[in-house]
This record gives C-alpha cells, sequence and structure tokens, in this order.
C-alpha cells in the first residue's frame, strides 16, 4: 500500500496531500454548517470599519478619497503578489459604495492592466446602487512599472489632494512612499498588506492597518456571506491544527522522537 | 517648570521635517567626499563568499543570476562590480541570466561596463544571456539546458558561442551566485551546487536562514556586504567609504531617537501633573 | 571637474527634479516633468518589451513553431479587451479569472510547503531540554512568539471563554510589535544606501568631486 | 447564455485550474506536469496580450487632458513622445537592444527610476521620526526593538564595540523569529483558503465579484 503510494505521489508531499484533504473537507463542512444556521461573530477589524470614517471626512472636506491593490511585478499572474492584489481589489467594493453613499468621488489606481475592467465594474456597480455615475477618470492605469506607478500615484497625491487614501493589496517599497506622502498632503491614511518585508512601514505610518491574514479575511467581514464565513471558520479550526502540529513537533524533538518529523515529511 | 524648559521641549516634539533631511543629507554627502576610514568588521558569512570564488580552480564555470532592478543600483552596484571583478581577475567563466525584470539586462550593462575586462573575449570567457521571461519554470528549463532561451542579450545564438559549446547544463556549474528561493528551488538544491547569496540588505534576514541551513556557503547583502568583500579583496571603493556616512547618519537617527522620546515622556509627565 | 556627457546631465537635472517633490508639498513643473517621463518611458517599456516581445517569443514564435494551442492564451488575452464594447464587458471576466487563479494558485500550493510546513517543522529543534540555561530561554521564547504570533489570527475564537486565550492574543500582538520594530530598524539601513548611491551619481559622476 | 459567460464559466475554468495545479503538485505525472506548465506559460501571454487594456486607458485619459488643456497638459504630449520613442526604440533590431531605447533607458529611465525609489529614504526618516514615539505598550515595544536593532545594524558598531550590539542580534535572531515565521504561517493559510474557496466555486472575486 505505501509503496504504491510512494509511486503515484511525489516524496515529500505525501502527508502535505493529506493535510490538503483535511482542509478542503474542514472548510467545505463549515461553509455548509453556515448555510444551515450556525452563527460566528469574527472579531473586529478597525481598518475595515475606519473606511467609513475615511469616505466620511473626504465628503466634509469636499475631496476624493483615493483607493489603490499595490503592485505586481510581472501580472496578476504572479504568485506571491497577485492573490495579494485580487484580496485588495476586494476592499474596494466597500471604499466605492460608502463614497457613493456620501457621494464622494473615487480615483483608483492600478499597476496592473487587467485589473483594469475588474475595477471599473466594481466602481460602476457601486455607483449605480446609489443611483449616481461613476465619476469620470476614477480609475486609472499608471505604468506596468514599479517606480513609474510610484510617480504617478505621488503626483496624483499634490494635483486632486484625496482626503482618504486607502492602500489595501501587495506593496514593496511604495508602501511607506504612499503612506508618508499622504500625511504630507495631510490625508488619512489606512493601509493594509501581507507582504512580510512591508506591514512594519503601514504599522508605523498608517493611521489604521490591517495586516497578514486579515487581508484575506477581509471579504468575509464586509460581506458577511455564508461561503465566506464559512471559510473563515474552517481556516481557524486548521490554525488550531497547525498549532497542535506545532507543538507536537516540538516536543517531539525535545523528547527525541524522530517517527514523528520523518512522518511529517514523508 | 520654566516656560523656557516647555519651548524647549515642544521645538525638539516639532522640529521640521526637512531639518532632518538637510542633517541626513549632509551626513550622508560628507564622509563620501572625505572618508574617514572607520574600521570596518568582516562577518563570517562575507569571508565565506570571498573564499568561495577565491578556492574555484581555473576554469570552473559559474552561473550569475545577477537580477538587479534599477532602482537598486544604488545599494547593490559594488556589490555586483567586485564580485565580476573578481571573476575576471581569478580567470574564471561565467553566464549571466536574470529572471526579474527585463530591465536587469540594461543595469548589468551599467555594471560591467565599471569591471576591467583584462582582455577576456565575449561568448568564450563570459556570456550574458539576458532577461528570460516565465519566471520560475524558465529557471527550471534553463538549469537543464544553457542554449533553451535561443538567443543571448546581444541577439547571438547561443549555440554558437564557445562557452556552451563546452559547457551544457547546471550539472557543469561549479558556483551559483544569485538570491531568491527559486534559485535555491530551482538550481542549487536539485543539482547540488554550492550557492552564494547576492542579495539585497532588506533580505538578509532570508538569506541567513539559508546559510545557517548550510544551502548556502556565503553572503553579500547590501552595501555593508560590498564594503567588506572589497576590504577583502584589498581594492577598497565607493562602498567602504559609504560605510562611515552610513554610520554617521544611523547614530544621527538613533540619537534623534532618544532625544525626542525623553522629550515626549518629559512632556508627557509635565502634562500629567497640570491636570 | 564638472562632467561633460549630455546623458549624466540628462540624469542629474532630472534627479534634482524628482527631488524637488520634497521642497513644498505642492504639485510643480519640475517634478510633474519627471512624473510625465518616467510614465511615458515605461509604457513604451510596457507596449515593446512586454507585450510585442512577450507575445512574439512566448506565443507567436510557438504557434509557427507548431504548438497551436498557444492561439488560445492569445485570443483569451484579447477578450479583455471587450472592456470596450459595451454591454459585453462581463466577457473580460474569464481570462481575468483565469489569470488571476493560475497566480492564486501558484501561491497557494507552494505556500503549503515553503511556508506552513516549513514553520511547523521548524520547531523541532528548538530545544529546551538537555541544553544550557540560555539556550533553552531562547527557545522556550521562539516558541512561544511562534504559537502567541499565530493565535492572534483567530478570528472566531474570542469570547468564548478560553482560559487565558485573551493574554495569549496579547501576547501575541506584542510579539508582532517586537517583528514590526526589528524589520523597520532593519531596513533604514539598507534605505539610507539607496540615497548614497544617488549622491554618487550627483557628487562624483556628475559634479566630478573626486 | 450571457449568464453562463457572466458566472459559471469563468468559475468553471477556475476550478479547473486549481484541481490541475494541485494535482499536478502532488502527483508525479508527466502530462499533468506539461500541462501545468503550459497553463502558467498561457498565463504570462494572456496576461501580455492584455497589457493594451491598460495602454489604452492611459491614452484614453491624456487625450482627454490634452484635448481640454487641463493643468500641464502640454506635459502630456511629452509623455506621449517619449512612449513612443521607447516603444520604437524598444522594437527594432532584436527587442531592447538598439542604440536609441539603451541610450533612453540608461540615462534617463535608470536616473528617475533610481532616484524615486531613493525617495523612501526621506519618507523612513519623516515617519521615524513623526511615529517613533512611545505613545502606548505596543508602540512602546516597537521603538525599544528598533532602536536595539538600528545599534546592531551599525557598520561602526560591531567593529568598535563587539558587546554593543549584543541585545540588538538577540532580537533579530530569536525574539523577531517567533512572529515573523506565524505571519508566514497565517498568510500561507489565507492563501490556501482563497485557493479552495476557488476550488469549491464559492469565490466569485476572481473576475470582480459583482454581478
Amino acid at each position: 500500500m505505501i509503496a504504491i503510494i510512494r509511486q503515484v505521489l511525489i516524496s515529500g508531499r505525501i502527508f502535505q496531500l493529506i493535510f490538503m484533504v483535511v482542509t478542503i473537507i474542514t472548510i467545505f463542512w463549515y461553509i455548509e454548517a453556515i448555510k444551515r444556521g450556525k452563527v460566528v461573530t469574527l472579531r473586529s477589524i478597525p481598518a475595515l470599519d475606519a473606511i467609513d470614517e475615511a469616505t466620511g471626512r473626504c465628503a466634509e472636506m469636499g475631496r476624493p478619497v483615493h483607493f489603490t491593490p499595490g503592485y505586481t511585478q510581472g501580472g496578476l499572474y504572479n504568485a506571491d503578489m497577485g492573490p495579494q492584489v485580487m484580496a485588495g481589489l476586494v476592499i474596494l467594493q466597500k471604499v466605492a459604495s460608502s463614497a457613493a453613499k456620501r457621494g464622494v468621488s473615487i480615483i483608483v489606481s492600478l499597476n496592473q492592466p487587467e485589473a483594469v475592467p475588474i475595477a471599473e465594474e466594481t466602481v460602476r456597480v457601486a455607483y449605480a446602487n446609489e443611483g449616481a455615475v461613476s465619476p469620470p477618470k476614477a480609475v486609472r492605469f499608471i505604468s506596468t512599472e514599479q517606480y513609474a506607478y510610484v510617480a504617478g500615484v505621488l503626483s496624483m497625491y499634490l494635483e486632486e489632494r484625496p482626503a482618504a487614501n486607502v492602500l489595501m493589496g501587495f506593496f514593496w517599497s511604495e508602501s511607506l512612499q504612499f503612506a508618508e506622502g499622504s500625511n504630507y498632503i495631510g490625508a488619512m491614511t489606512i493601509g493594509g498588506t501581507a507582504s512580510a518585508s512591508q506591514m512594519a512601514f503601514f504599522a508605523a505610518s498608517c493611521d489604521y492597518f490591517l495586516f497578514g491574514e486579515e487581508l484575506f479575511a477581509a471579504r468575509a467581514y464586509i460581506e458577511k456571506a455564508p461561503d465566506l464565513l464559512g471559510s473563515i471558520v474552517g481556516q481557524d479550526i486548521l490554525r488550531i491544527l497547525i498549532l497542535a502540529i506545532t507543538v507536537l513537533t516540538w516536543l517531539a524533538g525535545n523528547f527525541k522522537y524522530t517517527q514523528l518529523v520523518s512522518f511529517l515529511k514523508m | 517648570m520654566t516656560n523656557k524648559n516647555i519651548s524647549v521641549i515642544k521645538r525638539i516634539l516639532e522640529i521640521d521635517k526637512r531639518l532632518i533631511w538637510i542633517i541626513i543629507l549632509i551626513l550622508l554627502s560628507v564622509p563620501l567626499v572625505h572618508p574617514w576610514g572607520l574600521p570596518i568588521k568582516v562577518d563570517q558569512y562575507v569571508k565565506d563568499y570571498y573564499n568561495a570564488i577565491e578556492n574555484l580552480p581555473p576554469g570552473s564555470l559559474v552561473v550569475c543570476r545577477i537580477d538587479i532592478e534599477a532602482g537598486n543600483l544604488g545599494e547593490q552596484n559594488d556589490q555586483a562590480v567586485t564580485t565580476l571583478q573578481h571573476l575576471i581577475d581569478k580567470n574564471i567563466p561565467f553566464i549571466e541570466v536574470c529572471f526579474d525584470r527585463a530591465d536587469s539586462a540594461i543595469t548589468f550593462e551599467k555594471v560591467f561596463s565599471q569591471v576591467n575586462k583584462k582582455g577576456k573575449i565575449y561568448g568564450v570567457d563570459w556570456v550574458n544571456v539576458g532577461y528570460m521571461e516565465g519566471k520560475e519554470s524558465a529557471l527550471a528549463a534553463f538549469a537543464k539546458d544553457f542554449t533553451y532561451p535561443g538567443k543571448d542579450q546581444y541577439g547571438n545564438v547561443l549555440n554558437d558561442l564557445p562557452l556552451l559549446k563546452k559547457y551544457k547544463s547546471m550539472n557543469d556549474v561549479k558556483l551559483i551566485i544569485g538570491s531568491g528561493d527559486s534559485t535555491i528551488r530551482q538550481w542549487a538544491v536539485p543539482y547540488n551546487v554550492k550557492m552564494n547569496s547576492f542579495v539585497l540588505g532588506i533580505f538578509f534576514g532570508d538569506a541567513v536562514n539559508y546559510y545557517n541551513a548550510g544551502i548556502t556557503v556565503g553572503i553579500l547583502s547590501g552595501l555593508p556586504g560590498a564594503a567588506q568583500y572589497q576590504f577583502l579583496r584589498g581594492t577598497p571603493g565607493l562602498a567602504v567609504a559609504a560605510m562611515d556616512a552610513l554610520s554617521a547618519s544611523q547614530i544621527f537617527l538613533i540619537g534623534l531617537l532618544i532625544i525626542t522620546n525623553a522629550a515626549y515622556i518629559y512632556d508627557q509627565n509635565n502634562r500629567r501633573r497640570k491636570q | 571637474m564638472i562632467s561633460t556627457d549630455i546623458g549624466i546631465w540628462i540624469g542629474a537635472l532630472l534627479t534634482l527634479f524628482v527631488y524637488s517633490y520634497f521642497v513644498r508639498s505642492k504639485q510643480n513643473i519640475f517634478f510633474r516633468f519627471a512624473q510625465n517621463t518616467i510614465v511615458g518611458c515605461a509604457l513604451g517599456y510596457t507596449i515593446s518589451i512586454v507585450m510585442i516581445k512577450n507575445i512574439d517569443y512566448l506565443g507567436i514564435s510557438k504557434i509557427i513553431g507548431g504548438q497551436v494551442l498557444y492561439i488560445i492564451p492569445i485570443l483569451l488575452g484579447l477578450l479583455v479587451y471587450a472592456r470596450f464594447v459595451p454591454g459585453y464587458t462581463y466577457l473580460t471576466r474569464t481570462p481575468i479569472a483565469f489569470i488571476v487563479t493560475v497566480g492564486i494558485v501558484l501561491g497557494a500550493r507552494g505556500a503549503m510547503d515553503a511556508q506552513l510546513f516549513t514553520v511547523m517543522l521548524s520547531s523541532v529543534n528548538w530545544l529546551v531540554f538537555g541544553t544550557n540555561v540560555v539556550t533553552s530561554l531562547n527557545n522556550l521564547i521562539l516558541i512561544i512568539g511562534l504559537i502567541s504570533g499565530i493565535t492572534y489570527f483567530f478570528f472566531t475564537m474570542k469570547g468564548k471563554g478560553i482560559p487565558g486565550y485573551n493574554q495569549f492574543w496579547l501576547m501575541g500582538r506584542y510579539f508582532l510589535m517586537v517583528y514590526f520594530g526589528t524589520r523597520y530598524g532593519m531596513t533604514i539601513l539598507s534605505r539610507l544606501s539607496l540615497l548614497i548611491g544617488r549622491l554618487q551619481y550627483l557628487l562624483f559622476n556628475w559634479l566630478g568631486l573626486r | 447564455m450571457s449568464n453562463i459567460l457572466r458566472r459559471e464559466l469563468p468559475m468553471t475554468l477556475a476550478a479547473a485550474i486549481v484541481l490541475i495545479l494541485f494535482t499536478d503538485y502532488y502527483f508525479k505525472n508527466d502530462i499533468l506536469r506539461t500541462t501545468a506548465n503550459t497553463l502558467v506559460n498561457w498565463a504570462v501571454v494572456a496576461s501580455a496580450t492584455a497589457a493594451g487594456v491598460g495602454v489604452l486607458n492611459v491614452l484614453i485619459r491624456t487625450t482627454r487632458n490634452i484635448q481640454k488643456r487641463e493643468s500641464y497638459w502640454y506635459l502630456d504630449i511629452w509623455m506621449l513622445i517619449m512612449m513612443v520613442v521607447v516603444a520604437v526604440g524598444g522594437v527594432i533590431g532584436a527587442y531592447g537592444t538598439s542604440i536609441l531605447y539603451t541610450w533612453v533607458m540608461q540615462n534617463i529611465y535608470l536616473a528617475i527610476d533610481a532616484t524615486i525609489f531613493s525617495m523612501v529614504v526621506f519618507d523612513i526618516t519623516a515617519a521615524f521620526y513623526r511615529t517613533f514615539r512611545v505613545r502606548s505598550i505596543d508602540a512602546a515595544i516597537l521603538v525599544i526593538s528598533a532602536f536595539f536593532v538600528m545599534i546592531y545594524n551599525v557598520p561602526l558598531m560591531g567593529g568598535l564595540f563587539p558587546d554593543s550590539i549584543a541585545i540588538g542580534s538577540w532580537v533579530v535572531n530569536i525574539a523577531s523569529v517567533g512572529p515573523t515565521r506565524a505571519l508566514t504561517a497565517v498568510t500561507a493559510i489565507g492563501l490556501i483558503g482563497f485557493a479552495i474557496r476557488i476550488l469549491l466555486m464559492k469565490d466569485k472575486s476572481i473576475f470582480g465579484g459583482v454581478d
């Protein structure tokens, strides 16, 4: 039996496959459970609650709100950056509808050509839901190249002076350039990323920030759809599993029980 | 508590940021023009990086993935120039290829123009494959067959170059110089080749993990790495001069941190007492 | 000696134009000029290298070489232009879903091994018993930092009355703050090096102060 | 029909991709391997083809600016000139090797690009001065760890006073390692959850998420 498994599966990934199957089942199970009426309450994510405050501020000052999902090297197919940008674009829905409700105009700066239709559609629908037309030049593709994109956004800051900047997605060095640039023009800044090297800068420089998995959980937090809530609950169960495995490997290492690690590495 | 004290505290807490920038600019540029020659400590991983190249037998092939984004040239220029000069001086042929961004090929030209070629011939002593699209799958394909991209950076057919007639794939390589998880995943580990990490300062933490795990043999990271490397080679250049500038400005920032926080705590206590 | 190379003069002036951003936080013609120049160059780069070269090398040359199926991604890519045809915007969804999903899955499957399992298994070396006091204390801090850090990201566990949960959650937050401080402190030096690169260009290459 | 194109087709296609790429990851099979590699290449080609949408977006916007004579409209004309120069220069000869292209890229593009990156220095010091104050326990922990790490990082310190870097070294190598790995792990969970939602066809955010 084990010999057959070893022949079919790539070595080192056997336990990972088991883990993946467990993950899929868990998430599926909890999505169904929520649909059947299980109630969950998510802990608060202040950065997402602050979006309404941000657009409110824009309405008071009569200035636009600015949103950007950050940078991807190559395109949206980039494995490290693309998913975070997509998670960021989900938050655009919240920003756009909140802006539309208060009659604030929105500016979306983009680095990915493929994201242009997504953003345009999102903005159009959000304004249409409020019976308004989306502001002209709302969605702006700037450049695929990192610093041309940075220059474009900073230049826009100086010209249109948005009263709030929502930076959610993947960032490299531009995280700090956007966040501090926002501070120079006296705007409110909400930042969010799961980019390991940049969370620290958002933590230091933004008025509100979220980081790590909170970015991926944002959609569940905003929409509260059963599919998404179920997935979050499932992921919490996985976290317990991961904690358990971590502690077990740690104990196994301490008590020189090597079989466990070789099983996990199978 | 005098009013004078309070106004000093206020002033410390509300310095115009432009004043800080000007001080930083001065602290960076003065030592650059007139280096003070403060001592440099050479870290073990830089020594290992140096030794890995120094101990290569002549004629063994090195593959460089010197993938410098244009914006990072300021930090990585000296790293690359010193490394390439070392290879040329030791008569070691090398292949350069990059995968991150197409403008890496241009930055490589800019870097290589600063190297004394010592009469080395293109195609025999070095080959610049240029930029390959496709990220990790391209890395894997290139390792299997060096002529996979077809043409080099200048439009020559790779099959016609003498160096690539002699060396065919990653199996013929003695040392990899490069960065990134993908290099380790696709080149160093599967082909069991020694690898030197060539990284930006901010990726030092990741590089150290691989170094400690014994996957890479040495690390060259950022300007401090370049300075130590130049020091080891006995050719102190701009990076060594830059160390004084970096030390001075960093110490200024640390001082600023202490003073502002002392002032802040003092100010807070004051307010609390008044209430 | 000040440089006589026109290229260096242009580069140096553009460098100063960009820094004019920091003089006042208002738009000025110099920064705007530099911005339009780089955006223009980058767009030209996008057209020639990102688009034409890639379509040629990775698409058309493969179709000519016999791999006819490579027409599919080109057609998929062309579908994105349906965005300019009123009423047919929804056609863009299929190609976008394709491109995006490839990225997400490549990330996710790599993350399972390189991120999740590496992290879980790394704790095996953090020995607390059988080493000296300092090492075992350090290793204890390592494992607590890891576990409490993960605890911070529980989304639905708050208020369930798990004993010690809130304290552990707070500890996770503090550990994350240590991480942020460390990252910030580590990065400042390498960022300062960037400015040194530009200063070398201005002082030495342009003004020739050496 | 349009409903299928609107929702079912993209979601099914996405789920199929997840399935193929996941199975390829676990199973030894050459056909799967080739299919997976081809899919990745296709994504590159499709994305390259689609890049024109971005270029058109810019062109429409700038033409409107120029027509309406909005502020700095003449610089927009300059932008279009640079675009044409680089695009033409990049295509002639072998891609990206003509003298025109390399000259513009080396002297103009590289200079601005590197300078914009170096602007981070000003931002990082301004943010450092403005925010690194012990306002709360969180901030205090952040400031104190940054302080020791900065001392650890001064090139001079390791040479002159080897003892001064001990605490910084401890923060870098011990205290910050746990949270670093925790962040890596939870980000991975978020990402895997995302992929699984696509596989189960429960996530429409892959094409924008609006109906």
